[in-house]
């Protein structure tokens, strides 16, 4: 055998071990960095994020941070039931009613409000069918001392929920994307730490 | 964009739009990235526009709804708008219970094949085309108008007093003619009560005060809808252990019938007496007790003594070939019970041309023994039985065939399919043929209307508001849970509509309140249309009177309301005095035939079906599905002979026999009914449908024409006939094995008498014991999950079947899926006949019905489920790990694991596992394999159209093809329930005990299933468990079952 | 010609037994790179070419010994130390469970792994083979290789020793394949 | 010493002229008795070279009509599978007759049968290799070939039984993003893909190992430089050499041994699919020897089949002679007998036992509903062989052929009475049932055997269907030597220096 066709055999098997290794890991993170586009591309930085005032040309401060609205705000049932949820258009349009209507956007959430047409959002944390994930149940765990088992994210002198934990700085985020890769192996990553205590039965979340 | 918004966005927005477009790009291109890696299509979450206020918390959670189904309040539960669970109520007093029929609704509303919209059918469904709302009232209203009293509503028995009295309101307006029919009457109990006391309410008998219970060909436990299967299985307590006074107690019931009938079957002692000699039996029971022991107040009696006369023991044991010495044991039993016996008669029988007598002897009975006069009968739960005769009927057929009537309305009747066939005159369908209009106002395209020129489909009771009477006088609102799926009305609406279109001034009320605009109509919409509330109108002004507060202030807002959260009115107590029988009723007994002469002939009873009733819900697959808890039959009838005599005509199980009346014959498969009198044989009535849809449509054989129209009553009991066997097999897909059981060899039921229990409280659990383990036991430091199924209490009744399948998203596999072996249902009820085992031999077992075990049968029922094994044998078997045991003692199956090697199946003694041969959940489009496997086809019109998903469970995965199911001891209750533990602030591993109620034992009116953790403080399941009657079957294998069967003992102390 | 790893000698014999003499002469001549190419394996050859028995049964013996090993790692990794689950009611460790796959793979450790290093090794020689020529060893000739690495190597010599020990059709090859008789 | 006169040998020229007993030649014992010869393995006067040319010829010239029929009528029955496959991954598992009470069926029943088939092939090889015994060189390369087209049959069988066959993957426990969710190494299904993986590999490396000279003797006879080519490389270049010999024959003996064990696990562990379950008539210890007995018995039947077969299709008479058959005929008896032996002791056992549910299952299976299934297995797999207490019969092709035929038949039919008859009416009567097959089930089994017979065809297409090198060490050098000349030059030769001996 040439020392050519070694080289090449070692660069086929590399290159297959390469191939194999990419797939197996696209496979287990076929959700992380999952960004779909929104029928409104809502920015979650502009609602959410922090407020950053700086001077405009005629010395005013003008906000160019966020609005800081709190998450529970528009996702309402984290606290209280399986699903966050998703705000109604309504939610909305208790500001955008008057604020915004300049822009286009808007405009486009204002067609939805005017006919009466609910918003096709992408689902962008999206588990399989068979996974029974409860939001409230996460949220408001207590560990023996009574502390929540999620702690709660102080930023900012604020006290923010948790949320951050899986989904990541979405009060930082444009667009919204998958911080995570969702799958079962990170599920489990969490529930099998001693202190949170969590049941690593299969019916916690296939029934 | 309009027009005076800025043409040119300014930078912010055109920067906002070239990053948008930059990020978009790549999230597009990381989508596709994403996509080639098998990214699961993208899915849209779809908020509301605007949120009803109500919802806000409701979102993912259940909600419940009272409502009234079929005369019995019931609680509906809702997840986003959907009902998907009939319950009963938690402490049920209205002396109604569930049938199947009410735990199965759900399939009736969300029939595929219900029409969706008022149609032209001119008699030709094949031709039909849609019509309007508008267009069918304006119709019906002037033709109403036209015809005057030559109109007739045909209805159904009559479901409320709102009903009510818009039908009479209509009537008195129009002059329109209204008769009822039901096809299956009590008009029997009714003709004798009536003579008796002077009026038609029957009384409601209180089975939890009766020590001594004779059934008469009673059928209470056939149809729990009058609740007294709760009453009958509260005195099965041999250990008193499950009832607040902890005092043993149990009744003794002897049950004297010609078919087994599910009552019979649960009676402690059961005399096979042939249908036509039932009155007799009960006169010479009579006899005996007035006559010769001077009983009650008719002793002495002169014309009691003369009535009876004929029915000496001795003549009517000659007679029938009753045993005299039983029948004078009985009475000897009876009068030593006096005072606190009850004599039930009220089944099938009672339909037999003597069955007014039957009813009269009963009634004679019950004075004798003092059973009025010691309260065994509640007035308080007295109902007027649906008593219209055949009468009406006759004479509309008599009218439309003179061309007397312009104009006929059916709303829920289906003369065509379940008038006797033999009306004078001809058919019944034949003298519909002459009626110049025909309207339905029937959910569908059924036998009935399809003859008619307009369908005008009434919606579902689940979709419409209306009211209901119970017993007792009291009533209950039946509350939409859903808005209408289709363009149907309620029946309410309806008539409300009409009546006040001939100036009902109720009625027109209602319309004004409904159509007064409470946002501005669309514009677009330009005919008139009547609220959906229409009927709330109605029923809210009618209850003012009832709730004595006007309607429309907050006081009578706050009522309806509390009447709403409650789901029914309860008048203030009547006085329940005792009552006197009426000597006059006496007359009644010489209606009672003498004995036949012929002893060889065989006579015929024509009983409703014990899950189809008398076949309204024929295309609910639920129903057709549920083995006849006697039978084991699915989907169809037969017509069960008696074992010695089928043996005697060489029969199988399915071979074709001829059933001749005389004036009509019927071709059915036979069945070797066990416990069936030998000449005595029955068919069900209910089945053979044609015109319900496809899923019910020609399954059995249509039994109602074979009954006779005799003096006003239909007889479907005492029918003599002859049988003749033809050639021809039509299998019957018998939904279990074998039926005997001998225990001594199978010890897998546990079951004693009450002698043997008294002198050993652990009699009837004995079984060999199993091996010491060569393992540990796990621990189970929490939460440990169990069930003890008391067989005493259970009396067989399937409820807890349909409960599952609707709680559990179980589909149908249909006649074929049956046939081939493959049930889905998650719980089963076993149904043993007791046998004694063989003599000698390695092998004694018995199992293949021998005449001496299934002539006088003693049969047991066993509701079997995954029993969720300590050491499932399932669980080592599965090489994938899709099955195995949870923290807090749960077999585990997990469906998106599993492979389907179906190894676990095999290796579950209980064989309660239950494999998905087939795709039940999805349409599967290729033409060629439709074609080339028509079970494809026939699964998914059985389970897939649209929109049959929405009973779906969203709580429960819906399974797919190739992936092994069984019961999961309701996990998602059990999920639930902690997550509300955890929301609360509590352990979720410490659940007070009775926090999780699987639906099985939800539905169970008897109470005779306890779920719950063992670990629990005062754990009713832990003390059951630990009972002495407690057995846990196959101790020899050693699988540890978390499930313990309670002994059912047999009050065998005569 | 100058002598090339696949240079060497032929010779042809007909029968067994002729062959192990010749063999056993030629060792006793002192040749070392010779080879005997037969169809069919001739017994107590190894013996004549003074061979002593082939090495692979220790090998047999360590892959045998790591697949037990290997088998009873994976098991225990995971059933009882990566996701303890509770089948059946069984301990995690339950040891007879783990007696099948054990025996199974160190069986095929054993075997697929004996079997490539028996070919290998018969190919990987301290004495290079002979050129693919058709010399007959696969139909119903015995032939003597020698080879011309030996460092008693000379080609006529060689011939005439060959020929001497009664083999037929002795021929010189090359590298090019070709018989040079 | 004098040689004996072997002229007894040369009268040897057909099937014929074999009696299955010791050639005698009076007086030449050594001591001047009779001289009683075995009788050659390879008849017609053969020579080395006529080996070569006799095997290999089915691999060179272009298929007679005859293998096209054959092949053809196969091809047919594999496209019937390839259809039914279709139809089952479309369709779902309903197509079949598996229904309640009886989860497993003709699938199960067919993988048992085949795995089964496949234990005579490595059996020949490894067992009788280790017993000496000689007359395996004439059908061990066929045999074994059998084994992995039968293993392969086996194989498909347990995969697409699966509800979700394209999950299949997940048996083998490689690390994952499930947690990493492994397998369930409790399950003797877990232990199934084990040991049939690796019995299908080493058999398929024994029988490679086997194949490696003769290929070398294929290249060696091509003519096409191409398939020298293919040759060369498909038998890594083998020349033959002595060095490469003494690894060789160390590795085949390591092998056998290795493969002899693994022959009674394979069939020990498919019998703990059953054995070690819950179900009375399968919860028995006796299963793994009497699977592995079956297996021996039903695989050397097909291998009399195949080899009828291969002696009239592909006239390999003296190669494969009636003295083999004969030979094979009484393996034959012998594994019938101790089948029918396995199918008493149940009965004993399950009476012994005073189990209830034990005496039931096995009552019922003799006398209950498939009984006719009992009647048959037993018929055909402890009576039929009988007849080789006979020696005609064990010498008449006819008779081995049909009794071959029949025994397998018997043999499928021992594996759907342990199956089906234990779960259609296991401990509670209410779930008792029937079962029977669908056309698709037939489909399947008959599709099975024309992948069977598809690859069996394929492979004497395209390589030497009896082991060359081995017929060759077995066969006298006298008669087979390549040149006709005396042995002079061997006598020539002087006697080994002793000086090399011992070493």
């Amino acid at each position: 055998m040439t020392g050519r066709s070694r080289r090449v055999r070692a660069a086929v098997v590399v290159i297959g071990l390469l191939l194999t290794a990419a797939l197996g890991y696209a496979f287990s993170n076929v959700r992380k960095g999952y960004a779909p586009r929104q029928p409104i591309p809502f920015s979650h930085k502009r609602m959410a994020g922090a407020p950053l005032l700086q001077a405009n040309a005629a010395g005013e401060p003008v906000n160019v941070g966020g609005f800081g609205i709190p998450c529970v705000y528009c996702h309402t049932m984290p606290y209280k039931g399986r699903h966050s949820t998703l705000p109604s258009t309504a939610v909305c349009m208790n500001c955008h009613s008057t604020v915004g209507l300049n822009k286009e956007w808007v405009l486009r959430l204002k067609e939805y409000w005017d006919r009466g047409e609910p918003i096709p959002w992408v689902k962008v944390h999206d588990l399989p069918d068979f996974v029974y994930f409860d939001h409230s149940v996460h949220l408001t765990a207590k560990n023996e001392r009574g502390e929540p088992k999620l702690p709660v994210v102080e930023e900012q002198g604020k006290r923010m929920p948790p949320c951050q934990t899986c989904h990541g700085k979405v009060d930082q985020m444009e667009i919204v994307s998958v911080q995570h890769s969702f799958n079962m192996q990170w599920c489990l990553d969490c529930h099998r730490k001693p202190e949170m205590r969590a049941s690593t039965d299969c019916v916690a979340c296939h029934r | 964009m309009n027009a005076h918004e800025p043409t040119t966005a300014p930078d912010e927005v055109r920067m906002e739009r070239r990053e948008f477009l930059r990020l978009s790009s790549a999230a597009a291109a990381a989508a596709a990235l994403a996509g080639t890696a098998c990214q699961v299509p993208p899915e849209t979450a779809v908020p509301f526009s605007d949120m009803p206020e109500n919802l806000v918390d409701g979102m993912g959670r259940a909600r419940y709804f009272h409502t009234v189904l079929d005369g019995t309040p019931v609680l509906v539960r809702t997840r986003e708008g959907r009902p998907i669970l009939v319950a009963p109520r938690d402490q049920e007093t209205s002396g109604r219970g569930l049938t199947v029929r009410h735990q199965a609704a759900l399939m009736d509303l969300y029939d595929p094949d219900r029409a969706t919209g008022p149609l032209a059918l001119r008699r030709r469904p094949d031709t039909a085309t849609p019509l309007s709302w508008n267009a069918v009232s304006v119709d019906v209203v002037a033709r109403l108008r036209s015809s005057g009293a030559r109109a007739v509503l045909l209805t159904g028995p009559v479901p409320g007093p709102a009903v009510a009295a818009a039908i009479a309101a209509l009537r008195d307006r129009c002059g329109l003619r209204h008769v009822t029919w039901t096809p299956i009457a009590a008009d029997a109990a009714v003709a004798a009560w009536s003579q008796a006391f002077g009026g038609p309410e029957v009384a409601r008998p209180r089975l939890a005060e009766a020590d001594v219970i004779l059934g008469l060909g009673a059928e209470f436990l056939d149809d729990p809808s009058g609740g007294l299967d709760r009453d009958f299985a509260s005195r099965r307590s041999p250990d008193g252990a499950d009832r607040p006074d902890g005092r043993p107690t149990m009744s003794r019931f002897v049950q004297i019938e010609g078919r087994l009938s599910l009552t019979g079957a649960n009676a402690d002692a059961r005399i096979r007496v042939r249908d036509s000699h039932l009155a007799s039996v009960a006169c010479a029971l009579a006899h005996e007790l007035v006559v010769v022991r001077g009983l009650g107040p008719l002793a002495g009696d002169a014309a009691a003594a003369q009535a009876l006369a004929p029915f000496t023991i001795a003549a009517v044991a000659a007679a029938t070939g009753v045993p005299g010495d039983a029948l004078e044991g009985l009475a000897a039993e009876l009068q030593r019970a006096a005072g606190r016996a009850l004599v039930l008669a009220g089944g099938s029988a009672s339909s037999s041309a003597s069955g007014v007598a039957l009813e009269a002897a009963t009634l004679v009975l019950n004075a004798t023994l003092g059973a009025f006069d010691a309260g065994l009968f509640d007035d308080t739960g007295a109902t007027v039985p649906d008593a219209s005769g055949v009468d009406g009927l006759v004479a509309l057929a008599d009218d439309l065939r003179a061309g007397a009537i312009e104009m006929l309305i059916v709303a829920g009747a289906n003369p065509v399919y379940d008038a006797p066939g033999a009306l004078p005159g001809g058919s019944f369908a034949d003298a519909l043929a002459k009626a110049p209009f025909i309207v339905s106002l029937n959910d569908r395209v059924d036998e009935t209307s399809a003859l008619a020129d307009v369908l005008a489909p009434v919606s579902h009771p689940f979709e419409s508001w209306s009211d209901a009477a119970l017993p007792g006088g009291a009533a209950a609102i039946q509350q939409p849970v859903i808005q209408p799926l289709a363009d149907t009305r309620g029946l309410l609406d309806l008539l409300v509509d009409w009546a006040a279109a001939f100036g009902d001034p109720a009625s027109a009320a209602a319309v004004a309140a409904a159509v007064r605009p409470v946002t501005p109509p669309p514009a677009a919409t330009a005919e008139r249309l009547p609220s959906p509330s229409l009927a709330w109108h109605y029923l809210r002004a009618a209850w003012a009177v009832r709730l004595g507060a006007d309607a429309g202030t907050p006081a009578f807002d706050a009522a309806w309301n509390q009447l709403l959260r409650a789901g029914s009115w309860q008048p203030s107590a009547r006085d329940a005095g005792p009552r006197a029988v009426d000597p006059k009723v006496l007359a009644l007994l010489g209606a009672a035939p003498p004995p036949p002469t012929a002893p060889a002939a065989v006579e015929l009873q024509l009983y409703p079906h014990l899950a189809l009733g008398d076949g309204r819900h024929g295309n609910n697959g639920w129903l057709h599905e549920l083995p006849d808890p006697v039978t084991r039959i699915t989907w169809g009838g037969a017509l069960s002979i008696a074992p010695r005599r089928f043996d005697e005509m060489g029969l199988a199980n399915g071979d074709l026999v001829e059933v001749d009346t005389g004036h009509g014959t019927l071709v059915a498969p036979a069945y070797r009914h066990a416990g069936m009198h030998h000449d005595q044989v029955a068919l069900p009535l209910g089945l053979g449908r044609t015109g319900c849809g496809p899923i019910g449509a020609n399954i059995g054989q249509n039994a109602f024409p074979l009954r006779q129209n005799a003096n006003g009553r239909l007889i479907a009991a005492g029918l003599p006939v002859t049988l003749r066997r033809v050639d021809g097999h039509d299998r019957l897909a018998i939904g279990q094995g074998s039926e005997v059981l001998d225990r001594e060899s199978r010890p897998l039921v546990p079951a004693t008498t009450l002698t043997a229990f008294e002198a050993d409280a652990a009699a009837g659990t004995r079984q060999v014991a199993g091996g010491a383990s060569a393992w540990p036991e796990h621990p189970y430091p929490n939460a440990r999950w169990a069930m003890a199924i008391d067989l005493s209490r259970c009396t067989g009744c399937a409820k807890c079947v349909v409960g599952c399948q609707a709680e559990n998203n179980i589909p149908i596999v249909g006649r074929h899926g049956m046939l081939d072996g493959r049930p889905m249902a998650w719980i089963r009820i076993d149904r043993y006949y007791d046998a004694p085992p063989r003599d000698g031999g390695w092998d004694a077992a018995v199992w293949d019905g021998p005449l001496e075990v299934v002539e006088e049968p003693q049969a047991l029922f066993e509701p079997m489920l995954c029993q969720h094994c300590e050491n499932a044998p399932c669980e080592t078997v599965c090489p994938f790990s899709a099955t195995m045991h949870s923290a807090d003692g749960l077999n585990q199956q997990i469906y998106n694991r599993c492979v389907g090697t179906r190894y676990c199946a095999n290796n579950c003694p209980f064989k309660v596992r239950r494999f998905n041969y087939w795709e039940m959940s999805k349409r599967q489009e290729s033409t060629f394999f439709r074609w080339l496997v028509p079970r494809i086809a026939a699964n998914a019109e059985l389970n897939t159209r649209p929109p049959m998903q929405l009973k779906n469970n969203p709580e429960v995965t819906v399974r797919s093809r190739g992936v092994m199911e069984k019961c999961s001891f309701c996990v998602q209750r059990i999920r639930l329930a902690r997550a509300e533990a955890i929301r609360a602030g509590a352990s979720p591993d410490t659940l007070p005990d009775g926090a999780v109620v699987p639906a099985c034992m939800e539905a169970c009116s008897t109470k005779a299933i306890t779920f719950g953790d063992i670990h629990a403080p005062g754990s009713r399941v832990a003390a059951q468990a630990s009972s002495p009657r407690a057995m846990r079957l196959l101790e020899s294998v050693g699988v540890k079952p978390a499930i313990s069967y309670l002994t059912k003992v047999r009050n065998d102390k005569a | 010609m100058k002598p090339t790893s696949s240079t060497g000698v032929l010779g042809d014999f007909y029968l067994p037994g002729d062959a192990l003499a010749a063999a056993a002469r030629v060792r006793a001549a002192g040749w070392t790179h010779f080879d005997m190419l037969t169809p069919f394996p001739v017994h107590g050859m190894e013996d004549a070419m003074g061979q002593g028995r082939s090495w692979i049964p220790w090998v047999t013996a360590g892959l045998a010994l790591f697949g037990v090993a290997f088998a009873q790692l994976l098991q225990n990794y995971v059933m009882v130390w990566d996701w303890p689950m509770n089948f059946g009611g069984k301990p995690h460790a339950a040891w007879p469970s783990f007696v099948p796959i054990t025996f199974e793979l160190m069986v095929l450790c054993a075997a697929i792994g004996s079997a490539i290093v028996a070919i290998v090794a018969g190919k990987r020689q301290a004495v290079p083979p002979p050129p693919l020529v058709r010399t007959g060893a696969t139909v119903d000739r015995f032939v003597l290789w020698i080879s011309a690495t030996d460092p008693k190597w000379q080609a006529a010599e060689v011939q005439a020793f060959v020929r001497s020990l009664g083999a037929d059709d002795v021929r010189l090859v090359d590298a090019k394949g070709g018989a040079d008789a | 010493m004098t040689r004996p006169d072997l002229s007894p040998y040369a009268t040897v020229m057909d099937d014929s002229q074999l009696t299955g007993r010791p050639i005698v030649v009076p007086g030449a014992g050594p001591y001047g008795g009779d001289l009683e010869l075995p009788e050659p393995l390879v008849t017609g006067a053969k020579t080395w070279a006529d080996v070569d040319r006799d095997i290999c010829m089915h691999a060179e010239q272009f298929p007679t009509r005859r293998w096209w029929l054959a092949f053809g009528v196969a091809l047919a029955f594999l496209g019937l599978l390839g259809f039914a496959l279709m139809t089952l991954f479309y369709a779902g598992m309903g197509i079949l007759g598996v229904n309640q009470p009886v989860s497993w069926g003709s699938f199960i029943i067919n993988f048992v049968f085949w795995i089964g088939i496949g234990h005579a092939g490595t059996l020949i090889s490894a067992v009788l290799y280790l017993f000496r015994q000689q007359w395996r060189t004439g059908i061990n390369r066929a045999a074994e070939a059998m084994t992995l087209f039968a293993v392969c049959c086996a194989g498909l069988f347990p995969v697409i039984h699966l509800g979700r066959a394209w999950f299949a993957y997940w048996l083998v426990p490689y690390p994952n993003a499930r947690g990493p969710l492994w397998v369930n190494f409790n399950s003797p299904l877990a232990w199934d893909l084990f040991a049939i993986s690796t019995y299908g590999l080493v058999s398929l490396t024994f029988w490679y190992m086997g194949l490696l000279p003769d290929l070398a003797t294929v290249r060696d006879r091509a003519t096409h430089p191409w398939r020298r080519r293919l040759y060369n490389a498909l038998s890594f270049g083998w020349t033959g050499s002595q060095r490469a010999w003494r690894h060789y024959e160390s590795a085949y003996m390591v092998l056998a041994a290795l493969a002899t064990p693994l022959v009674f696990s394979v069939h020990t562990i498919v019998s703990f699919d059953f054995a070690t379950s819950v179900m009375p008539g399968w919860h028995t210890t006796i299963f793994p020897p009497y699977f592995v007995i079956g297996a021996i018995f039903s695989g050397f039947a097909m291998v009399i089949t195949l080899m009828t077969f291969m002696r009239g299709y592909f006239g390999m008479t003296h190669y494969i002679t009636l003295n083999h058959m004969e030979n094979m005929a009484k393996i034959l008896m012998l594994t019938g007998m101790l089948v029918g032996f396995a199918y008493c002791t149940e009965f004993f056992m399950a009476w012994y036992s005073a189990s209830a549910w034990e005496g039931f299952v096995f009552r019922n299976r003799a006398f209950g509903p498939y009984g006719w299934a009992y009647a048959l297995m037993f018929t055909c797999n402890a009576i039929v062989p009988q007849l080789f207490w006979v020696k005609a019969m064990r010498r008449n092709t006819l008779v081995l052929f049909v009794v071959s035929i029949l025994v397998n038949v018997g043999m499928w039919f021992e594996r759907y009475v342990i199956v089906v008859t234990s779960l259609h009416r296991d401990y509670l009567p209410s779930s008792w049932g029937m079962y029977a097959l669908t056309f698709w089930d037939y489909a399947f089994l008959l599709g099975s055997f024309g992948l069977f017979f598809t690859l069996f065809l394929l492979f004497v297409r395209v390589l030497p269907v009896v082991a060359i090198s081995e017929v060759k060490g077995v066969m006298d050098p006298q008669v087979a030597r390549g040149v006709p000349r005396p042995t002079a030059v061997a006598a020539t030769v002087p006697a080994v220096p002793a000086a090399a001996q011992g070493v």
